[in-house]
């Protein structure tokens, strides 16, 4: 019996009593051959009271350098937004916290509700008509984008624009490895997707495009050029989205994009070292039944009552098998019903607000930033929340350590996190609303101070090479 | 009254959100006209005492784990820790980003290290890697692990084998990672058909997946005969690890002969369900499976520190990697809470789970025989279970007069949640009986006797179970409706 | 089924609490026999699971503030913005021991200091001390302020005047500080009668206790005058506090004349009010009150830094304290909570609040009116109110039937918490509302319906209403036989 | 409108001609006397957006250093136990936190029931019957049961033990001041009350006589005896109890004690800086009629289901005003609660471990600092939870100062805390579950080595004066 379980030893011989067994192990014994029978004790420590695991996951935590204790412009698919009190109180709530999937609708008109509103927030965000109950997070949002092109035309090939988040290209690699379908990387030039390269590469065994919104580089893309270069051909146009810079840029639905797909954690989930957050997905009407996971959709009770349930599920692993749209069998619904909480919290008017706040905060830092020496944008393109530098430093890595000890994050290195040498002396800056002007003008004051030290390093080392 | 959505509660104007100060220049003009959104999106415009409002009362219209019991069978509905939320909680986890220099993570990669070598424990294998973000993600892993485990030595096999008990994931996957599903039938005990197994066990056959105990409750018997035919083949073995909650420090696949397992973290390992979702679904590997594992990679380094290895040495694990899964390193959130729980637990406090899980199903069981209610439910394979167990509510249909899925509708009203129902699907009209470790004696008895008062009302008056529930928010729905014309947002 | 309490649930030997190892040597025989304890106290045997339950349960037995409509009057049910229960449960602040070293408890300090200040603005009075625990401790300190006051300047005085339509704390605090209770009168308007006053206004009298706006939701239009009588006979003048809402920074209790007033932190200044309770009871005072101010003191010394005194120098607040009234320095949970809602709001919130609150009273009110509501409640008092109203049901009891608690009782079928009922004693069949400014229009309106439709539901058949409510965890609870025989514990 | 009003530009047109004003300063202006209306802005800085409120109550949390900062061994009153984590979620859904006082029973079954089993919690702990529902923490309760006293038998006098925590004799003689009652503290010998002195001070003319279990030097009291000693008085006996060290001491109702009170925060409440939480409140039967505060009882409904209302109102203020019991109108329900579910938690024979777990560190702690050259016991009584030592010092308030320089609190400087100049050197040391052995040996090495450094620079100040 730990903390957890209940059976007293007056309950367990009752029990065995009833089962009409001698023991626990008869139990196992009668049903489990000895041959693989586990006689020794697990490799894991003994059982702690509840302070001590609190102290020893409290340590760990102390151990890392959060958004909490330094000064972040770290992006670059997660982003360190404020998350408001009523989403921890309305997460926290057992109601929504420790039901399961919304089997029994009867009992989970809450839970299939907040679907239902999230399904339309994303609608509203993306200009799409169709949204499911979101999928696990961003970059897998978009190889399941493809697995639906891949089942709705069969085609052979996937064109992809270079902009994409690295790790969205590698899941979409992996995924596109398994079905056989080849995977086209098309360049960017000038910071976005080059329009020639990409109109070039798509025909008709293009299966699907992908490419991002704005891209690796913070960059924004000419959305509807790059959706009508495949207008001719048999491809789905997917494109992933930073759903905030949906208050201030065009919504994909009016871009002609046909799936629109993303990581949303940006909306009222934490940071989590990557996870849990979810990925949300919306499409045209064309592909509603070929949606993967869950949809809620409305209806009536048998007193005519409003109702929800989860509904076109034969279009899921449990009913259809090996014919199923995916193998996706949750949704991530309590990121989701952070998510529905956040754009609630923001509403209408906060939304476009918040866009434009990081607009103008991102031009700015932009701006302070390459007027450095040793500092300039990597491309001229408009950006919205996130931008993309080149030091000219040796390593971006010792200027990181170096802002990091004065207590600034300055962003993430570009080299390491696409893995092309192309974008060596990368840095990639983002905002969010925690981000002040005060932070900006500190930023530039570390970030200067270190390139100019490590530019100074360098050239040391330089010479003593 | 008729319930409203957020949308149609607020007013122009309203709000929750207050704006930090634009306190930079403002400058115009910083996006081309072409690319700025027109109109906004109608999102709600409700001040934050509405929202909190609307949504607490919406949480009201849920049933949930922590207001009673909840025996879904296959889920493991068991006990949330509270304390998980809190060290979950704790800023250093929850305020981490992603990206953060490894050197100033050491706190999260400690953990996730430590969380993989326990996992590898109860699997009983050696390399754990935590990536997938739920059981299914981790079964398609597992099988594009096996592709390219085949690839790498030459080899391009068509079919991977699952039984017709298996979870729906299992075929899904199998499509989704480029293979044929090939069906193995199921035995007059429960497990696998072993001359179907035979029949089909091919040279071209990638792997078998196998659920052990499986979706009826029953530990196959054969395993190690079946591990032997599977690997004869050149195949791998699969392990979803859907129902490990049976057999924590008691039995561990990687003894049985199992090359790949996947966790589900929110199940044996205690998640908050969150009403579907999140989830994590880390998976362990034999040692021949470890050079295709996800990136990046925890090593722990000489000096103790840990790195985060993105391409690892010839040789280690993750060194020949098929790639990533998704973005980052997985669902750290999870882990927080699964690797709390294992401290909490213990190698002792595991086994104790598993060992209670399995009393409880069969004690479960014994009192539903014991009230009679297996004459009209009869157990579908076998005399003791795992830690679950299917009836067939055949016999009721025909004697009684109600589906199962009536039985369901009705215990709603005697404030339980139904097991599941119609799954597995070779069980006619099944009723899948999960009760989980956290439950008491108490509580099971109350929902034996429960079914029992509900067969006795059936046998008088069928039509009260037909018509049930009647004490829920709503009743039962229009599903065909929803689903033949679907309004699946919010007209605005 | 009958609800049990926790004693009624688990069993022997069940736990929900891990207890660390004993790690230093065991010595037996540290107590003396005599000394110990023989019998363990019978507390509960429960898991955790069982104990999350349980509670989670009772939880839903409680209507509350984020569920639904709360116009309890006096009380002032505002929203309770949930960042406040965040930043009060930052370590920073939860776990901080009110003994730390002050140097190692700037933070608090400051925080403290800054409230003060806040709130002695909000109040028009320089000195402000945080030490009582609510209202009622708030209450008994600005009287025995008074009373240290008057014995500081020789004087012994015996009475303090409340007029009739004071809160029963009011009395009750002049008793328990060793005065007498002298009522004063209420005028045909609802104010303080003023030739009452000036005939028990005599130089015997400490103290005028006063809540303006009064319990009536009536701003006494004399209170210039009130307070001219009251300081020309030597007497101080308390302001009771629990109706500020009304008037933050639209008019000061310090610029009306008060020498003392008391902020109620859970009403005026949004504390969860927790099921009743904790609540906060800060005061401010006059400089002539300010050197017998509980101790300690926060001082902001002139490098920044801010200390505890428990020994003011002369001149300072507190030289001449009265002492303590309680542990420590006060709620200092409420004060996290509050100093956050005036960091919110700031001033121009604080004002925005109290002129809502008084539209949305005087909505409500004239909404009820055009509904012919009021035909059979009438106001009891004038034609405008400030932030809360009373109407009196005596024509509703006359003409319908039903009384004013059977209105409140049938209101809790249409998912309404009823107003405050029976209080203000002076009004017959009382009925007081505060509608707090927190919530919408759609809100008043759906209330004032239900009223209306209740009183039409009364002409009809008065029974419905006198038997409700019908919908509610249980209904109509026998209290005159809880206080016969009282049991007020669980037998074991 | 700020973020928690709601009345829209259309609203205000609508309710002011509803109302038959024009402007909401007409609502005013006709309402209060110009000549007390503000007209000008409150001095209160402007609102700020959610984040900042956080940014700035966060960043004066962290000028705190907290229990969570340092191992502390600070005591005197409250306690750093650990709270476990579902008192956090109980305590802070919606249904327990915001609703107030349960004056309609029907739909406040949930906190009344939670008072019922309260009552019953500290009932058992104490050995009394009767319990109300809480008062608002213990000094203030102390002073209350003073209260109850007066108003029960109209004596003249207190008779104090010099070992009631000097913030409940602060608040006693402020209150008894209050209404003429004369204190009379009798001193302690030997570390616990001086039984002669007691047993001389109580008289025909005592109204109550206090005294603390275990006092504030750590002491266990011999409870009852000093309850024999005030039997052929009229005096209330009123005891003072540290509620987590009854698990192994014997309950004050065992002892003769009719009214036990004390500090609740011990069980299941954050130390929150002093507060809030709560004052527990029990007694004989006798004094059932007498007690200040809410108290919960059983009944029926009309249809014979069980439930729970407030009971024996007529005590109370909003009933019998000037003739009330006392003037307390609210108990501290929602730390009640968490005092509940920590009992609940504990269990009945976790409370009794927790108790020898704490008498049993607290002897090897006292040991092994009374073992270090310049520290001794004050006193040789048997302790449970806390305990005084002398320090060989000039100042303890420096030695305190060097500990927590090092990462330890040592505990409470006594002369500080009680004011009492024969206190001077004293420091009072309180131990709890979260105190490790691992921790007492770490205060052992960083207190000894602050004794001698402070020694020495005490030695060195003496020669230089």
């Amino acid at each position: 019996m730990s903390r957890y379980t209940t059976t007293t030893d007056a309950d367990l011989r009752e029990m065995l009593q009833t089962i009409g067994v001698g023991s626990l192990d008869e139990l196992f014994d009668r049903q489990i051959p000895a041959g693989v029978r586990l006689h020794e004790r697990l490799d894991i420590p003994e059982g702690l009271p509840e302070q001590d695991v609190y102290a020893h996951l409290r340590d760990l935590a102390a151990k890392n350098t959060s958004a909490e204790d330094e000064i972040t412009f770290l992006g670059a698919g997660m982003y360190d937004h404020y998350v408001p009190s009523v989403i921890d109180m309305l997460m926290s709530r057992s109601e929504f916290l420790t039901p399961y999937t919304p089997y029994q609708p009867e009992i989970s008109q809450g839970g299939l509700q907040v679907m239902f509103e999230y399904q339309t927030t994303i609608s509203e965000l993306t200009g799409l008509p169709v949204s499911n109950a979101s999928v696990y997070e961003g970059p897998s949002a978009v190889a399941a984008a493809g697995y639906l092109a891949k089942l709705a035309n069969g085609k052979a090939r996937y064109v992809v624009s270079a902009g994409l988040h690295p790790h969205s290209l590698q899941t979409l690699r992996t995924y596109a490895h398994g079905y056989d379908i080849e995977v086209v990387v098309v360049p960017l030039k000038d910071g976005v997707t080059d329009p020639d390269a990409w109109a070039a590469a798509i025909d008709g065994e293009t299966s699907a495009v992908f490419f991002a919104q704005p891209n690796v580089l913070g960059a924004v893309e000419d959305a509807s050029a790059l959706s009508a270069a495949a207008k001719n051909s048999p491809a789905v146009v997917v494109a992933q989205v930073d759903p905030i810079t949906l208050g201030v840029l065009a919504p994909p639905g009016e871009c002609g994009v046909d799936v629109a797909v993303g990581e949303g954690q940006a909306l009222g989930n934490r940071l989590d070292f990557g996870g849990p957050s979810f990925g949300f997905f919306a499409a045209t009407e064309a592909y509603l039944r070929r949606m993967p996971g869950r949809i809620a959709g409305e209806t009536k009770d048998v007193d005519g009552r409003r109702g929800f349930v989860l509904t076109l599920q034969t279009r899921e692993q449990h009913i259809r098998r090996e014919k199923a749209t995916s193998n996706i069998c949750t949704a991530q619904a309590l990121n989701a019903l952070g998510g529905v909480v956040y754009l609630a919290w923001l509403g209408r008017q906060g939304f476009q607000e918040l866009g434009e706040l990081l607009l103008q905060r991102t031009h700015y830092a932009r701006e302070q930033l390459a007027a450095l020496d040793g500092v300039r944008k990597l491309h001229e393109q408009p950006v919205v929340r996130e931008f993309a530098l080149t030091l000219d430093v040796p390593s971006v890595a010792a200027v990181i350590d170096r802002c990091q000890d004065a207590g600034v994050h300055p962003g993430a290195d570009l080299e390491t996190l696409t893995g092309d040498p192309a974008h060596r002396g990368g840095l990639l800056v983002a905002l969010t609303e925690q981000r002040s002007r005060k932070d900006i003008d500190r930023l530039v004051e570390v970030l200067g101070a270190a390139v100019t030290a490590e530019r100074a390093a360098g050239t040391t080392t330089g010479v003593a090479a | 009254s008729e319930v409203k959505t957020i949308f149609e509660k607020g007013s122009p104007g309203r709000r929750a959100f207050s704006c930090p100060k634009v306190d930079v220049p403002m400058v115009e003009g910083l996006l081309p006209d072409a690319y700025r959104r027109t109109e906004p999106a109608r999102l709600p415009e409700v001040s934050e005492p509405e929202l909190v409002r609307h949504y607490v009362n919406l949480s009201k219209r849920n049933f949930d784990l922590d207001s009673g019991f909840y025996p879904l069978g296959s889920c493991t509905m068991k006990h949330n820790p509270r304390l998980h939320e809190r060290v979950a909680g704790l800023p250093g986890h929850a305020r981490l980003h992603p990206l953060q220099t490894p050197k100033r993570a050491q706190g999260a990669l400690e953990l996730m290290y430590n969380l993989e070598r326990a996992l590898g424990s109860v699997a009983g294998l050696p390399h754990v890697a935590l990536q997938p973000s739920a059981g299914s993600h981790g079964e398609l892993l597992g099988v594009l692990l096996t592709r390219a485990y085949h690839e790498d030595r030459g080899e391009h096999r068509r079919k991977v084998l699952t039984p017709d008990t298996a979870h729906g994931t299992n075929p899904a996957t199998v499509t989704m990672a480029g293979y044929e599903v090939v069906k193995v039938g199921t035995n007059p005990d429960g497990g696998v058909d072993i001359e179907d197994l035979k029949a089909k066990a091919t040279t071209d056959v990638a792997c078998l997946m196998l659920t052990n105990p499986n979706t009826l409750g029953v530990f196959d018997p054969n395993i190690e005969e079946i591990a032997h035919i599977v690997h004869e083949v050149g195949a791998t073995l699969y392990y979803d690890g859907a129902n490990l909650n049976a057999v924590m420090g008691i039995s561990r696949p990687g003894d049985m002969g199992f090359d790949i397992v996947h966790y589900n973290l929110h199940k044996s390992f205690t998640q908050p369900h969150g009403g579907g979702g999140p989830g994590s679904g880390p998976i362990a590997v034999s040692d021949r499976i470890a050079p295709y594992l996800t990136v990046p990679v925890i090593e722990k380094q000489d000096d103790g520190t840990f790195t985060l290895e993105h391409d690892p040495a010839e040789g280690r694990p993750g060194s020949k990697s098929i790639g990533r899964l998704r973005g980052f390193q997985g669902n750290y959130g999870c882990f927080v809470r699964s690797y709390a729980y294992i401290c909490s637990l213990g190698a002792e406090g595991l086994k104790d789970a598993s060992e209670t899980a399995v009393l409880n199903a069969n004690y479960l069981l014994a009192k539903l025989r014991a009230l009679g209610v297996t004459e009209h439910l009869p157990l579908a394979f076998g005399e003791l279970c795992m830690h679950e167990f299917v009836l067939s509510g055949a016999p009721m249909k025909k004697d009684l007069g109600i589906k199962t899925l009536d039985l369901a509708k009705r215990l709603l009203d005697h404030g339980f949640h139904p097991p599941t129902v119609y799954f597995p699907l070779l069980v006619d009209e099944a009723f899948l009986i999960e009760p989980t470790e956290t439950e008491t004696k108490e509580t099971l008895d109350a929902f034996a006797e429960a079914i029992a008062a509900i067969l006795t009302e059936a046998g008088e008056d069928p039509a009260i179970a037909q018509n049930a529930p009647y004490t829920t928010p709503v009743r039962r729905l229009d599903e065909a409706a929803a689903a033949k014309s679907p309004v699946i947002r919010q007209p605005l």
